[in-house]
């Protein structure tokens, strides 16, 4: 199944999602990409490049990891993770950013803007920037800036100017809206890194195609350790673009369970979650250049979000899946608040991995249901990204007193 | 009369024709009809009447406040529709819907027409609608004699502007320069130039946004194109003293009150 | 050169250095780890297994990256690195975690203890514990909880009992102390997995031998990439893991300048550092199990010592690199803290790389070295972990306002 | 008179004879002294005097502590020496420096042996010095006359007590139980069999320490080896409440003050 072999004049549409909705001033710009992609797509030396560069600089291909103590006390299937928290700035938004780094080196563009939300794609892109000597701005909602400190801290250190945005939510959604508005000021010189597989076409198949790499290196891992495909696929979807990575492996075969994971937050109903196809809050729209499921009002206008991951806290999702999940290609669930706490705390303690909280809503599906397959039936998580990073909300999340008291501690040092 | 016909006969009084902008619900209901009757005095020829969108991520920052504060006011598109049908039912000049097309798409094409249609509006502006995927709406538009203004923009390869010349309907709105509302442009050789690209293209009225904000752009607006587009400089100047600033903006444009 | 082809009679020597003392009361653990050790490095499948573990559970081979942009800024040597960082758990010290924890299983103990000093050590044991349930307590100075909280964070959720230990300086070398006071008690059920080579025989030799596949795979990386050997290996020394570690993959080539890089802290002077070879203020001397150049005083007892850098921050050296150095096979050097600082920040803003504070000391050395050599030289310098653990360190170093902002407001939000 | 002859002489007059200790300077040597005083009055046969060490990991938690206070108070290994020669001249016990082997070390073997003898030290005791290691030091002992307390542990083989038995002289320091100094040892038939095997590679008087603190142990050592060493439990009094506290505490161990 060629996901990306598009109807005549439907180019960038899967299904009826997708598409590009941009202001007219970045058409050029947008024909340009689309332009150099599908040079890059159709050039070996690229993807050579592009490969080179991952394992050289990010240390691919990451492996797959058994964990035979998770598997023996569900007592079900046997669970396997793929390693995305291995790659160099601790996620698989490198794979996306070394992509788009070459591709903005290619159009002979010297500065990049990206939006984060986390901080992940951020971190990401300003390592990229300062490795391909780009000028780099980050744009960053107010709210993430303040709660996200870190990874601020890295990205100026790396040398990107981050702006933290005051509109709207002060989100991620508006970081987007910060970014679209840079581009269509500044698209001579620059490209916008979008950090995850929505947005405007050719980003969801950009995207989409640099992510593949987890799955075709986890396609081939899982057969070699556990001698044939898994059964069941598990990814969190935030944009929706591990998750389409590691999918993109196991699409060919049939009844391989393809399971994406979204944001629950506090459970069903709107506002307290972003959840877009598992509960049934969503709707379809047109936002932030592309058509696919909205967390909006019937008047349009995006909903309030909520998740403990701020990489999964966002009101769209990636008109590849939405249109996968229609024809019943992959199946979602959603993981609360709560249940991502109480999955973390046991996936590190019975086998000292420390997924990031975006990542663990992978796993509280797997954990959900592995104990009622058998055993030797095969799961394979996708761990997008690690947690220890997120240290800040890490702790928050599981209430830790020493933490806190650390923390004012800290404080005090500084002085008041 | 059609918006080609009302073009024709206000320019004869002057040129170049004003179009001006509000934000619906912002600051509130209440001041944009105030901002509205002034505009109505100095004459304005259109009115651009925003709806208040949660993404507007081709507006500049003045607007952008101004969409959200109206959406946490609570301002509804239904309120919108209400608006423009008391704004059309009392003023002369022409009203255009302005947002962006989630707006549209969330109510359904129809709908939107239909109700676009019922409050009085002569057309639309959707930034964010490409023409590509604009086909059913025009189409719909046109059955109503509604008409979508067109965007023009100085990065626009002479090959896609006369694509857009060929949909183009009522007038086309043509963008200064790259970027978002509400900065200033400079009324360049390098604007006339474009202007005259688009005017290449098509044979509509054209008018010019993004920046515009004091006499010489009217003058040279009018010197190479019909219609002076206003936004954020009157946002500004009602955010700054309400009537008072509204007024002396406007004097400040030459133009005197009927 | 096998460094480890002991003379008769003075197995655990390198020249005058190592050794075993112990309490008698260790002398048939001790015995019984050697005999164990011997046993596993004679099994062709221990290796094995122990190579297969860290391929999928750490993601090694960790790669080598070239670093163009700063070469060629320094206008000097090629510099390449060996990255370390990628390591699950931030550093290499997970290799050597991991080669005790297979011996551990092999003894037929169920319990696991240690030091740690910046908590990567202990991170990296809570970590291996977790994987291969044992039981796990870390000993670790009451001035470094306090400091490296985060880390003592997530040892704890990684099932792991932290004491914060009260005695002398309260730091790394206590932290050792009170190990082998548990040690005395508990060797019946428990390992002491220790951090670096320091220690008695038999410990610098099986900390040397599974670090020694960073040299291992360095040597071929290198050669893959630059087409031959470097013609200088930089790393940092503490105990001296990580530097034994990739020296070993170039000892038995001539002409290699191996440059093991010390904790210069604020300069030359007693107490003022942790230098214990490129500055002169260490003698012989006997503690902690071995005898190798210590910090003391005359009268044996021992010195504080200063670093930026929790985990060079140490009293005594591998023995073996006390012999290495002696016969100038390893040339020692130091770095300041303030060198540090400013080659942190370089490296961040030229290549998107984050060091450790610790592995920074081997980038200043290089930084410093590269110009005067000519173009078509190598430098190899071994990245020993990755910095973004180590947030709170390194913006106190760097005097991060925005940070100290951050964290004020932080502890507002917990509550005074 | 050799350590053998005097500890013939002394198991004379009781049985266990008594091996006591302090910490030199800590408190203070004024302490030490008062403490020693004491002990004299008990007719104590030996005392460990403990030269301070930074890193004692061999010790427990209260002598760390007062390693720790005493080197952090400027304690010197020269003051060490010159308090060990006032004691020997002082008291009728005999004197064993006490402590790790760098403190050796680091003055060199010779000097080592040298300033014990001159000080009146009749042996000593480090306990991280396997035996392997102390050819040397041990040779130089002989010539001058000291003697290096070989410690004895449970954990050892047949084969390793046996080596440990060629070697000792003087005396052998059995050690009661696993672990550090201080906390409590249950004077079992467990070390009952320990000290029995001991006893198999070694004629030279037994001495046990590690938790020795009542005369129930006094008197199970007594019926087991040669000499009860007691450490912690007689700092711990000090420090609780001085000459009262360390006075009521041989007391309680059935010794009367001479
Ligand atoms: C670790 C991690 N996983 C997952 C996500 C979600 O993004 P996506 O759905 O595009 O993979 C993020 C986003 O920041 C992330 O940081
Ligand atoms: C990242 C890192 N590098 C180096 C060291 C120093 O140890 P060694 O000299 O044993 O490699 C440490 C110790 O904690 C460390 O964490």
């Amino acid at each position: 199944m060629d996901l990306f072999d598009f109807e005549e004049g439907r180019e960038g549409y899967y299904g009826q999602y997708g598409g590009t909705f941009l202001p007219e001033i970045l058409t050029t710009t947008i024909e340009e990409i689309k332009h150099c992609f599908r040079e890059c797509k159709n050039d070996p030396g690229f993807w050579a490049e592009y490969e080179q560069l991952l394992q050289e600089y990010s240390g691919r291909p990451t492996p797959v990891t058994h964990l035979p103590n998770l598997s023996r006390k569900l007592g079900g299937a046997q669970i396997y993770v793929k390693r995305e928290d291995l790659n160099h700035t601790g996620s698989h938004k490198i794979n996306n950013v070394i992509g788009q780094g070459l591709l903005t080196r290619r159009l002979g563009k010297t500065r990049v803007i990206a939006e984060t939300g986390a901080g992940q794609h951020g971190f990401a892109t300003a390592t990229m920037a300062a490795k391909f000597g780009f000028e780099c701005k980050i744009y960053m909602g107010e709210v993430d800036v303040k709660r996200q400190r870190p990874n601020v801290f890295w990205m100026e250190n790396l040398g990107a100017e981050v702006v933290a945005v005051q509109d709207g939510q002060k989100t991620l959604k508006d970081a987007i809206n910060e970014c679209l508005r840079d581009w269509v000021t500044n698209m001579a010189n620059t490209h916008y890194v979008l950090g995850t597989a929505c947005g405007p076409h050719p980003f969801p198949e950009m995207v989409s195609y640099f992510q593949s790499i987890i799955g075709r290196e986890a396609k081939r891992q899982i057969h070699e350790l556990a001698g044939r495909a898994p059964d069941r696929v598990y990814a969190c979807v935030g944009g929706g673009s591990n998750s389409i990575g590691i999918f993109q492996g196991f699409m060919d075969e049939d009844n391989i369970d393809l399971v994406g994971c979204e944001a629950g937050g506090m459970g069903p109903g709107l506002g307290r979650h972003a959840s877009r196809l598992a509960y049934h809050d969503a709707s379809v729209g047109v936002a932030q250049g592309y058509k696919t499921y909205f967390l909006q009002n019937d008047d349009g206008n995006m909903l309030e979000t909520q998740s403990i991951a701020a990489g999964l806290d966002y009101i769209g999702i990636n008109p590849i899946l939405a249109h996968l999940w229609e024809h019943k290609k992959v199946r979602f669930e959603a993981a609360t608040n709560d249940e991502v706490r109480e999955a973390l705390k046991l996936v590190m303690a019975t086998e000292g991995l420390i997924p990031a909280l975006e990542s663990t809503h992978a796993f509280v599906t797997a954990i959900a249901e592995a104990p009622s397959m058998s055993k030797d039936e095969i799961i394979l998580v996708n761990m997008s990204g690690r947690g220890d990073k997120d240290i800040f909300t890490v702790a928050d999340a599981l209430e830790d007193d020493h933490w806190k008291a650390f923390i004012k501690n800290k404080a005090g040092e500084y002085g008041r | 009369m059609d918006v080609e016909a009302y073009i024709r006969a206000r320019k004869k009084v002057r040129a170049p024709l004003l179009m001006t902008h509000v934000v619906c619900g912002y600051p509130s209901f209440e001041d944009n009809m105030k901002e509205l009757e002034i505009m109505a005095q100095y004459g304005v020829d259109f009115v651009e009447l925003q709806f208040p969108f949660s993404e507007p991520s081709a507006d500049g920052p003045l607007f952008v406040k101004a969409n959200q504060e109206s959406i946490d006011h609570g301002t509804r598109v239904a309120q919108c529709f209400e608006f423009m049908a008391r704004v059309t039912e009392r003023f002369d000049f022409k009203v255009l819907m302005m947002g962006y097309y989630n707006t549209a798409f969330k109510m359904g094409h129809e709908a939107f027409i239909k109700r676009l249609k019922a409050a009085g509006a002569c057309g639309y502006i959707l930034p964010d609608l490409p023409i590509e995927e604009a086909k059913e709406l025009h189409a719909l538009s046109e059955e109503a004699g509604l008409f979508p203004v067109i965007l023009m923009t100085p990065t626009n390869t002479d090959e896609r502007l006369e694509k857009l010349g060929a949909v183009a309907k009522g007038m086309v709105y043509a963008v200064a320069r790259k970027g978002v509302t509400g900065s200033k442009t400079e009324m360049s050789n390098e604007v006339a130039t474009f202007l005259e690209r688009c005017r290449k293209h098509t044979d509509l009225p054209l008018g010019v946004g993004f920046g515009v904000s004091n006499r010489e752009d009217l003058d040279f607006i009018a010197a190479n194109a019909d219609i002076a587009i206003i936004g954020t400089a009157a946002l500004k100047a009602w955010e700054s003293d309400r009537e008072k600033a509204l007024d002396a903006f406007f004097t400040g444009l030459g133009l005197t009150k009927s």
